[in-house]
């Protein structure tokens, strides 16, 4: 269950352009959240929280990571956070990525950009129960790469870039063929990529995390829904989602 | 100890502090972080009379201070809302209040009909202002022919006190305010959100798939205050004031301005506990300005 | 190179950017702080036809995002603006805009007329909308055919081309917008201020000792794109937008909503360099987004 | 003349009840400010500079005192600032009090709660000049005491307290007869005490320092005006003031 709290920056770095890791402590959250799920974290002098995916949890530690891109004030303010210095926290949010260890062998993950963080928990957790794993990272450029050696750890990982910087050059869609075989596919980021990929890998079981623009990120405003197979006609992706069956919804 | 109770026509309330309409879907949500009963009442989603599907996203845009939303009266329809969320509420046991909206005349008829028919609603809010829905939503709230006579309609059906929500868009919030209270009208609520819009750089779009939007928060809270001191001056029915209150201090401010009562909206998203903090530093804050009791605040920023 | 030159009726500008009638004075304040021949123009503070003393203090209040200002049109008169004022200015080279008020369709005309005499205007910007003088100036700006007629009446009398500046407290500003285009107005201003109000709870009276005052800074600035973004639609006239800009970010979202140029109040109080440096991020702003000059954005977040 | 400068905060500490003192410095600042004139902080998140009234100078370490009490949201945000933070500042703003050293014998101040900062470095500067300081300062309750010794070191300090808990019971005119001869007088506090201050030292030149809410603070708004036996009808408290001859104002 969600709780406000507050959590303590335990560290802070810039991995990539832009991008930043932040590891953030409290047993609550620690203890709870699982991979998919995300934090809503209150910038000061902002309306709206934001919404920032768990990419990896630390029980032990009791920490989590996030990885965030700068991309407005509300990010900007999250990253001059220093050690020491906490925020205002709403989560674990959401429903996080399920799958059946009993039946899977082999998962193909699928992260665009900043899509890629929420993946990295699953990997960790796919790898930890014995499952196969496959990932392919796309990014704009080489610049904006990040966490290519920590997916390597669980697996085979190809990286794709627009420009070809580094790694593949083109779309993560060009390489599905690849891949090889695999049972079920994750995949997290931009809407295009996940509706070209959604739709060539529709002879496969997904599971796609989803963004909007949120309001109250409970569930109460209705900010954040997407046309969805189900009879209300909709599902919220701040308490249905992130994480949605890639057949639930409708892109 | 400081009296926090306010009674005003069908509610009898603990406390003056209330959720908005449509900040607060059916309470379910913020259940889940606190108990529902600490509320002085609680103002629902909006109701129509079918099912809607609202707007396409995004639906939010964040501005300084405040935030424009264009849901476009997203619900499940009055007698769903009366079969599955209405139980839920009545089990907290503090006053609901029904928040009716449509695009036709009929429509609110048809709502607040419903609504009469079931024990559990105490009062009827009717949403004259909402600026997202294009087929008639706004004109009522534009004009004081209109809203009078959307009022007397729905006054005529209904048992249940009814609250008139009132839009800020206008160059006179007097005359909208008097010609609803002739029409009947048990009350107001003040105010809607202004008429918005963002535009996205990259893109070169307003931000909003609705293109405009309601501006609520902090921002407009100026508006609000201006616009419920004036209308008290010449209406006798109490007033629900709402408008970018997050603090107790502004609850004072408004009780001050006129208000009897207020609501919380865009507040419960930064902090889902906004509600029960705001009450539970109410007293106080009464006491250090010097009253004793919510009542004897209303009103007190008017010349005697 | 980024082109931020604009032609506008009147006014041939380096760059977009002024700063707003009555934040700014006459400009010999800010000009201690840098050379005032980088702004695009000026707008000069209200001119009425005699001098006047203005409202009682405290005149200003903050507020979230915002502040409320009831100056009252505190001015030395036109004659003497004309004669200390407008000399100063001209001595820098850019374009002057004067900032138009009054209590009575004669004393618009009267002002308009003396200002018609000197060589060292180049527009009119007509105050319609002033919230904070009781006798009259408010009507102008709530009611198109009063909005229309000092237009015109001073249209009559003017050689400079005279833009309209338009109040936000109304429920519709199109109406507003083409009662005044028809009347002959060469541009619009857009916005005021909104009419807002503080209560200071110690003293349980309003703050500003005029009770009510003119809401601006970033909290309006939606309903200023909202407003413009509207009003583009139905007018052919060029229209200067303001309200809430404090970031180049800000000027180029008021271009794509339909301003041809921007002026900059509130902002200039927090950073006295508000203004040149708006102008220095400017071509990098417009850059990045795609724009190799200013006319090229304006109008740019309408659909084609 | 003044800029908008970076101050640095060299030290903060609380010397009364929410009674705020702080150290700020920038060369440019110490070297031209006077006693008398104010800064125009910005404190975060805020629309409009908060003035307040520079309490002494010290030229050799390029630094400038203010005392502030906590009043609402802009005082709170600039007293948790702590050393090595900086502050968005435009200053020195206004004029500063102003004697005449060669006919200059006796001078009496008075101030009234959070008025007294001003009137210390004017005390320091008499003191320097060889003129004689009397002192009365008056506070609410002795809670809010601060700079009696300091002012001590100068002269004759009288302290008045509204419960009477410390010092004099009563108001500062109250005790005016008992400090004997003085040649003119230096106000600053609340405009009740300055209105009964100005009417019972009428036969006195004196000099006031007035307070009122500011917009710019840079004499463009109007936002400060102040009454006036001038010409123009009403004097600019951010410019023209905060320091005033006492009949040349009406309050
Ligand atoms: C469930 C979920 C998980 C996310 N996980 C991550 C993550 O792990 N790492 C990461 O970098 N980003 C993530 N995002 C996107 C992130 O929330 C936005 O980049 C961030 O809110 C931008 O805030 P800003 O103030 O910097 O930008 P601004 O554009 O200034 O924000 C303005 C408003 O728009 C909202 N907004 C802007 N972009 C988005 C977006 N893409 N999705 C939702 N709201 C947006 C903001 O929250 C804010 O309310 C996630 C979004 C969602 C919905
Ligand atoms: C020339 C001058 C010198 C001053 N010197 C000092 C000083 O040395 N020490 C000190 O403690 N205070 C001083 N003040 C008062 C100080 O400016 C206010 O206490 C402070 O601005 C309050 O800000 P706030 O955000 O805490 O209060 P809020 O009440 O939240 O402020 C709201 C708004 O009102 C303004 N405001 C509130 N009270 C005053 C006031 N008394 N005078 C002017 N504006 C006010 C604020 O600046 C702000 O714009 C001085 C004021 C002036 C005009
Ligand atoms: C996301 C959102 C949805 C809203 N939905 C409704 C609604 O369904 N009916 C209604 O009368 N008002 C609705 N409102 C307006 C609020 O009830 C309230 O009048 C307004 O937001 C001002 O209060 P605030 O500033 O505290 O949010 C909505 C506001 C928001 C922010
Ligand atoms: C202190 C103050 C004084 C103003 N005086 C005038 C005026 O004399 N004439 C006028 O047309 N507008 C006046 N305005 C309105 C501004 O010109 C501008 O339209 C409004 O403030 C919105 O812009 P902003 O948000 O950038 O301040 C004044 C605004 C402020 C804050
Ligand atoms: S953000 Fe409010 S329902 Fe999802
Ligand atoms: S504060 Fe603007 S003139 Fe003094």
């Amino acid at each position: 269950m969600k709780k406000r709290v507050e959590m303590t920056v335990e560290a802070v770095q810039e991995v990539a352009l832009d991008t930043i890791e932040m590891i953030l402590s409290h047993s609550y959250i620690a203890e709870t959240a699982k991979p998919g799920q995300f934090l809503h974290l209150l910038a000061e002098g902002h309306t709206l929280r934001r919404p920032i995916s768990i990419a990896s949890i630390n029980k032990e530690q009791g920490t989590v990571t996030i990885l965030f891109k700068i991309i407005g004030s509300g990010t900007r303010r999250l990253a001059i956070a220093r050690p020491g210095m906490s925020f205002d926290v709403v989560g674990p949010t959401g429903n996080g990525f399920t799958f059946d260890e009993t039946s899977l062998h082999t998962a193909l993950l699928i992260g665009g950009g900043i899509g890629v963080p929420p993946l990295y928990g699953l990997a960790e957790e796919l790898h930890h129960k014995g499952i196969e794993v496959k990932t392919i990272l796309g990014f704009q450029t080489k610049d904006y790469v990040f966490y290519k050696e920590k997916f390597e750890q669980f697996g085979k990982t190809y990286v794709v870039t627009d420009d070809g910087s580094t790694g593949n050059h083109g779309l993560v869609t060009d390489i599905l063929d690849e891949v090889g075989q695999f049972d079920v596919y994750y995949s997290c980021g931009p809407v295009p990529m996940l509706k070209a990929l959604t739709h060539q890998l529709n002879a496969y079981p997904g599971f796609i995390s989803l963004e909007e623009r949120m309001g109250c990120g409970t569930g109460a405003c209705l900010a954040c829904v997407i046309p969805s197979t189900s009879e209300a006609g909709y599902k919220k992706i701040c308490t249905d989602g992130p994480v949605f069956a890639a057949n639930e919804v409708i892109l | 100890m400081t009296n926090l109770a306010v009674k005003l026509p069908g509610l009898k309330l603990q406390n003056p502090v209330m959720p908005a309409s449509g900040c607060f879907g059916f309470g379910r949500e913020y259940s889940e972080f606190y108990d529902l009963r600490k509320l002085g009442a609680i103002i629902m989603k909006a109701a129509t009379g079918n099912a809607r599907l609202g707007n396409a996203t995004p639906r939010v845009a964040e501005t300084a201070s405040g935030m424009l939303n264009a849901i476009g009266l997203q619900n499940p329809g009055v007698r769903q809302i009366i079969a599955s969320e209405v139980p839920f509420l009545a089990a907290y046991d503090i006053p609901i209040i029904a928040n009716v909206a449509g695009s036709t005349i009929d429509e609110y008829v048809q709502v607040a009909e419903t609504f009469n028919q079931t024990e559990a609603v105490n009062a009827l809010e009717l949403n004259i202002s909402c600026p997202n829905v294009k087929e008639g939503g706004i004109q009522f709230g534009a004009e004081p022919d209109m809203a009078a006579n959307v009022t007397e309609k729905v006054k005529a059906v209904s048992d249940l006190p009814v609250y008139v929500k009132l839009s800020p868009n206008t160059n006179d919030i007097t005359a909208m305010a008097t010609a609803v209270e002739q029409a009947g009208a048990d009350g107001l609520s003040m105010i809607n959100t202004l008429t918005g819009m963002q535009i996205h750089l990259s893109s070169r779009r307003p931000l909003l798939a609705n293109e405009t939007g309601g501006l609520s928060g902090p921002a407009i809270k100026p508006v609000a205050i201006r616009m419920i001191h004036e209308v008290k001056k010449y209406v006798s029915i109490p007033i629900i004031g709402m408008g970018g209150i997050t603090t107790a201090e502004d609850v004072l401010e408004f009780l001050l301005a006129g208000a009897s009562a207020v609501a919380v909206g865009t507040a419960n998203f930064k902090n889902p506990f906004a509600c029960p903090e705001i009450i539970d530093s109410l007293p106080n804050v009464l006491q250090n300005y010097g009253f004793a009791s919510v009542d004897e605040a209303i009103g007190r920023g008017h010349a005697l």
